[in-house]
């Protein structure tokens, strides 16, 4: 059980760390019609964020530099799925600011790695209707890292500095490190570096911090704002030759925003150069290591108080939202979609089977694998669970549709054509009114299957009661896995109720019986 | 006028309709009698096209029934299904106003025109209310009658629409019927097991036995000429009352 | 002996049944005629145990309802619903063979009564392996009476069993039951809206109007003394067929 | 993707390697009649196995010894879930012989720990009507490895040799054998030895490997047997002082097998003494790391032709026979509570709400949780998987019954009551009959959603189609998962045609359409 549960932990960890993942691509029709991103964003000023610690931390820095200089209520939407969906949602204005990497920027959205200077992308990004702030202080880059220990006893403070003792270093590099151009094999070329080829080792990038620890190695390759190095008491070497491409923390923001809100977005560009890579460093590490909640960090950061965590209500409150929407919009789709089908399955029978077939065979897909097939078209976050929801909704509705209807007396039929009934009236006055107990059920087995599969979307990011499940889970913590798992038997009681009173509103008084 | 030429009809190869000819005029009422399963419910289910048949043709006023969408047709024709065939789902009142809700009627005038059928049929205003599974086996029928009625078909064809009814209800409302049969000059095709009643609102009777027309005509060329003798046997097995001067 | 003593029902507050009184003697026939809605085929079912009612005893040779199981009071009755009540899902012969087979009897035994009522109702045999959708009015009204009689039960409940029924053969099922109640010593409660088929088969006729028992009585009773105008009303609504000699 | 796929597959190796628990005790009543342990072992002789390498190799051996010397057939159940799981097969009769170790069968079965010889632990057993052989060879217990090279250059055969270097030597321990008592505190006492503490550390168990071949520590713990010690050429330190428990491993046997067939039992018990350590270990190599069949390396170890490997059209054929069983048990599962269920729900009103309810929060409990929930109640393997498969196809299945059952025009029971049914036959002749098509339409969706389910129960060991695509995405190899995935759906499809046929036979003729 125990190694079931860190097993677990593990695989949601993997999952979460899925950084910038293209994604959000090749979208089916469907389902892009349905899903716009999140949440429209109203009257509020929204900061987004990704799905990474120093995401948060810049976000919460966003959204109370924002509610410090305006009036305009913040809303936050944190821990968003992928760079495709952050660009997708400030397009679409579901979010207004977010912070990303100019390095990211040029690759993920730009699609031109070449260009480096802030001036150079802004000016790209404006074709979008774009803009992005100067840097924040700090470039969160590759870097190589040494123990404290060691960079004092051998005088080590830039890169060059490792020339002297370079034949005796013992280095652990990660695969992506010494397999990317330019990491490692430019590197050496760079700095004219010549290590005994016998001590570099690659290693699983978590495993080098362990090697080194442990004394096993001197040397590692890093991100320059990882938290472990502080926890680990390491030294980055300054990159003084400029090699490593610039990953410079920016804010992105919509210019519809920038115009509309000049004050707030003055008050972001306020922060630029404000942010070190110590200063940044420093709360990665207090979010990682000391686990102080995001917005103490912010506030401490910005020297105000932070404003009061959010309560356990509130986080019920706001699991509930995404929840409802993810079992909502599913529900939805199920319905929009589903019952149609079921009505074509009845309609025409070569179709019909082929529709009853294919929703059968959907619900084979195990859900792990359907997620994990899914990321690489819809990105990670709501779109890849709902567009699982919404497929795993079908069987019941579809199946339940065909029955329903196939069960009514045909008499019936025959007489609604007898009086003048065309085939939209005799399906909605006669066939959908007298299968609809059945079709009821179909939607009520589908919404709350949904209620309960929802709770894996938490696999791909996208919040809702599972996020307490998963993370109770991977902390073997019943406490926290039940702020997730009661709210969510109690959504399956409501929803129980709200079909109940469905019943008596949909299905006609001439159906019921008194009991 | 409906004309009804050359019908065939088989259900899984038992001839059930054999080379069935009708012609009922425009105005006039036509009353179809015969044994039970000799096909007079098939013959109204096929002028109504609900039912595929084998030949023949149906026409309204020389127009073929392939000559319409079956919208177009059934807005031509009011039908009493042998059961009364109410949706169970709805009130009798939604039963009767469905069609004329759909075709965009506004609320008062379906409530008058309600109104006025229900009089007609002799039925409790507050029994419009309920539903189907609520009322008694007459008063389904009278519903039937009213949802039938309620658009004034230039056609109606009324299967046993009285079966079900009182001597009483069904006397008056035989004479209503026919009243309004005559005034609003409606063609009219009735089944009945009823003699008296086929005679009383119909001029032309047609009995059909095992499929096939035995004899076309008026009671009288039934009673005084009639085409077999199963016809004469037929009309003498109407049981009737004994006469005060028989009874104790 | 079939009683019912003060029964009244009420269904939602409305009065449906007022103090409904009846004796149908052991081997006895009595009809029950009626105004539509008049209260005739709930009195049935209340006899029948199928639905509650307010107040009243119903008795079977002096034993109420109340001290038998729902399963031996229905074995000791026949019923025959108005609308003939056939399960969708089974074959005529399966309606008719149902109870039959669960009592235990064996298939030479059940096909022979079977086919001796087929005989009785004047049934083609092909139709009794027919699904009721597929027969016509009339032949699910004659699978609904071989159904009634078929565990030949002492007591008879029948709600307008030849309504659908042609004259023809409706006079000579009349004929066969009457001789069939007579012989096996049947008692029989019957509703019909035929009066001939009412002074034909029953000895006693109770008059029931609005759920109120207006008269009950021989056929010359109600003709000749009358308990109120409407009972005279009644039987005169009743249309009789022509004279040879009133017709052209 | 990738990561997610790679932690998936570090998640099941987590899960399989759950080794002995305990579970199969607090079996709730329902289920324990419905799962037999296994399938039943019928005229062959049936050779039970665990889910280790080290099982699979040993049954393999035992199946082909006892094919060797009989010509009863052989069936060969291996991979099955926990210690607890054989023993109820063998009590029961599903399995006749299994490979176990005496240490396990004193603390697991016998509860017993401090019965140490061979004899004593085969009288114990012979209580419960088992027998067990003599060693066969070799002892799989910790021990503590150091490199060949390390121990080349200080001479170190035994354990009390790393006496003279002891403050010299770093050395890493798993947190288990750190805590217990039998493990670092005992030895460290039983040897007198001294380590620097300081350079002692506690690792994760398979980083230790890591570790080690990093020459990052010099001496680790390890089970004596384990495959990575011949690939990572460590050497085992003698425990000259038999410190450690003893884990020898037997043959596990009930009496009435070496009654029924005593010359197969004397063919095992031939292989006395016969496996030593250095055996076994090559052969947990050759599995683990060479990827060479069971078959083929116990062939080799026989010294006979190896049956033919198992091809793909039997190893198809096995998962099928695996998944139907867990889809057919859940199916029957359904049918025998849900339809009875459903039924209950329709003629108790307050009953029938709590039923609907309950069935309704059961759906909202996250696959994998339940599935982590159940392990410590019904142990790893089949079990779990069912009693998860039965629960979730309980609300299709409930629902329908409820709304199919409410549908059925209540005049027909008035009908069937006036003639004279009973409830039973009122239930049984009109209102299923009619409920019929609703009713098969919940099963089917119940069915289907099972076969979709069924995969996940590979992760604890159940077999069936989700083994290979659980390993398939572990290694990220299409080609395996389809293995899985397509007769997962081609299942799916045949049960879609079942349904059809089923349609056909259980609902009344009078009721089908024809079109
Ligand atoms: N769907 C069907 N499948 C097979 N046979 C049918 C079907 N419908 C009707 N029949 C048969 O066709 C014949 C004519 O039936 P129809 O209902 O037209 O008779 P009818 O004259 O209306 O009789 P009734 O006076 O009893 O209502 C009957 O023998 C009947 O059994
Ligand atoms: N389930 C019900 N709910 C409410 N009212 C009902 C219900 N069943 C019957 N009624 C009403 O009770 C009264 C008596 O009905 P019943 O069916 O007994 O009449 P009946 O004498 O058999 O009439 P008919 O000759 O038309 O069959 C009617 O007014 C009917 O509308
Ligand atoms: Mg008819
Ligand atoms: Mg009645």
């Amino acid at each position: 059980m125990k190694r079931a549960l860190r097993a677990m932990s593990r695989m949601m960890k993997g999952m979460a760390s899925v950084r910038a993942n293209s994604g959000a691509c090749a979208v089916t029709i469907m389902l892009t019609v349905l899903l716009p991103g999140a949440a429209p964003a109203g009257d509020s000023i929204v900061i987004g964020g990704k799905i990474f610690t120093e995401a948060y931390v810049l976000g919460e820095i966003a959204a109370q530099t924002v509610e410090a200089s305006s009036t305009v209520p913040v809303t936050r939407k944190l821990g968003m799925g992928s760079t495709g969906i952050l660009f997708e949602a400030l397009k679409s204005g579901a979010i207004d600011v977010y912070s990303d990497y100019t390095g990211t920027l040029a690759e993920a959205i730009l699609k031109k790695p070449d260009l480096k200077s802030l001036d150079e992308i802004r000016a790209a990004l404006g074709a979008l209707d774009l803009t992005i702030s100067g840097s924040l202080g700090f470039n969160d880059t590759y870097a190589l890292a040494v123990k404290e220990s060691f960079a004092e006893q051998h005088q080590l403070h830039t890169i060059g500095d490792l020339i002297p003792i370079q034949s005796g270093v013992r280095a652990a590099f990660s695969y992506e490190f010494m397999d990317r151009k330019d990491g490692y094999p430019g590197l050496v070329n760079n700095y004219h570096l010549a290590f005994d080829t016998q001590k570099v080792s690659r290693m699983e990038h978590s495993l080098s911090f362990q090697a080194i620890d442990q004394n096993a190695v001197d040397l590692i390759d890093v991100y320059s704002t990882d938290a472990k190095i502080k926890k680990l008491h390491l030294r980055l070497l300054k990159d003084d030759h400029n090699y490593f491409p610039v990953y410079q923390a920016v804010w992105v923001a919509s210019k519809s925003f920038v115009a509309e809100h000049p004050r707030e977005w003055q008050a972001l560009l306020a922060l630029e150069g404000r942010i070190s890579e110590t200063a940044m460093l420093d709360m990665n590490a207090q979010a990682d290591i000391q686990k102080i909640p995001f917005n103490k960090i912010a506030a401490q950061f910005l020297g105000s108080e932070a404003r009061n965590s959010e309560g356990w209500w509130q986080e019920v409150g706001r699991r509930t939202r995404e929840h409802l929407w993810l079992v909502g919009v599913s529900l939805l789709f199920s319905v929009l979609v589903g019952i149609p089908l079921g009505i074509a399955a009845v309609r025409f029978h070569a179709t019909g089977q082929a529709i009853l077939l294919s929703s059968a065979i959907i619900q084979t897909v195990p859900s792990l694998a359907l997620l994990c097939f899914l990321i690489p078209v819809f990105g990670v976050g709501t779109k890849p669970a709902l567009a699982a929801l919404c497929l795993y909704s079908l069987l019941p509705v579809v199946l339940n549709t065909f029955t329903g209807i196939r069960a009514v007396n045909p008499i019936h039929l025959e007489n609604a054509r007898a009086f003048g009934l065309n085939r939209r009236q005799v399906l909605f006055r006669v066939v959908l009114p007298l299968a609809s107990p059945t079709l009821l059920a179909g939607i009520k087995t589908a919404t709350i299957v949904s209620i309960g599969t929802a709770t894996l979307a938490a696999l791909v990011g996208a919040g809702g009661y599972g996020a307490p499940i998963v993370s109770g889970l991977a902390l073997n913590d019943v406490h926290t896995i039940l702020t997730g798992a009661i709210p969510a038997a109690l959504m399956a009681l409501v929803a129980h109720g709200i079909f109940e009173l469905l019943g008596v509103v949909l299905i006609p008084a001439g159906l019921r019986r008194r009991s | 006028m409906l004309e009804l030429q050359n019908i065939y009809k088989t259900f899984e190869d038992r001839a059930v309709l054999v080379d069935v000819n009708l012609m009922v005029p425009k105005g006039a009422t036509h009353a179809l009698i015969g044994s039970s399963g000799s096909g007079k419910t098939t013959l109204l289910r096929i002028t109504l096209g609900l039912i595929p048949f084998d030949k023949g043709y149906v026409k309204i006023n020389g127009h073929a029934l392939l000559s319409f969408t079956p919208v177009e047709w059934a807005d031509r024709i009011g039908y009493v299904p042998q059961d009364g065939g109410l949706f169970p789902h709805i009130t009798a009142r939604n039963n009767v106003a469905l069609i004329a809700k759909l075709r965009g009627w506004g609320k008062s005038k379906i409530d008058e025109r309600v109104e006025e059928l229900r009089k007609i049929v002799d039925l409790d205003a507050e029994i419009l209310g309920r539903f189907p599974r609520e009322m008694s086996g007459g008063q389904k029928q009278r519903v039937a009658i009213m949802r039938a009625a309620m658009m004034d078909p230039a056609v109606m064809l009324l299967d046993e629409p009285m079966a079900a009814l009182d001597p009483l209800i069904r006397s008056s409302l035989q004479q209503e019927l026919k009243s309004i049969f005559q005034r609003l000059n409606k063609t009219v095709l009735l089944v009945t097991h009823d003699l008296g009643e086929a005679v009383f609102l119909a001029e032309q009777i047609t009995m059909l036995h095992e499929g096939r027309m035995v004899q076309t005509g008026a009671y009288g060329d039934l009673l005084l000429r009639p085409a077999s003798p199963f016809v004469t046997q037929f009309i003498n097995a109407q049981r009737t009352l004994p006469d005060a001067g028989d009874v104790r």
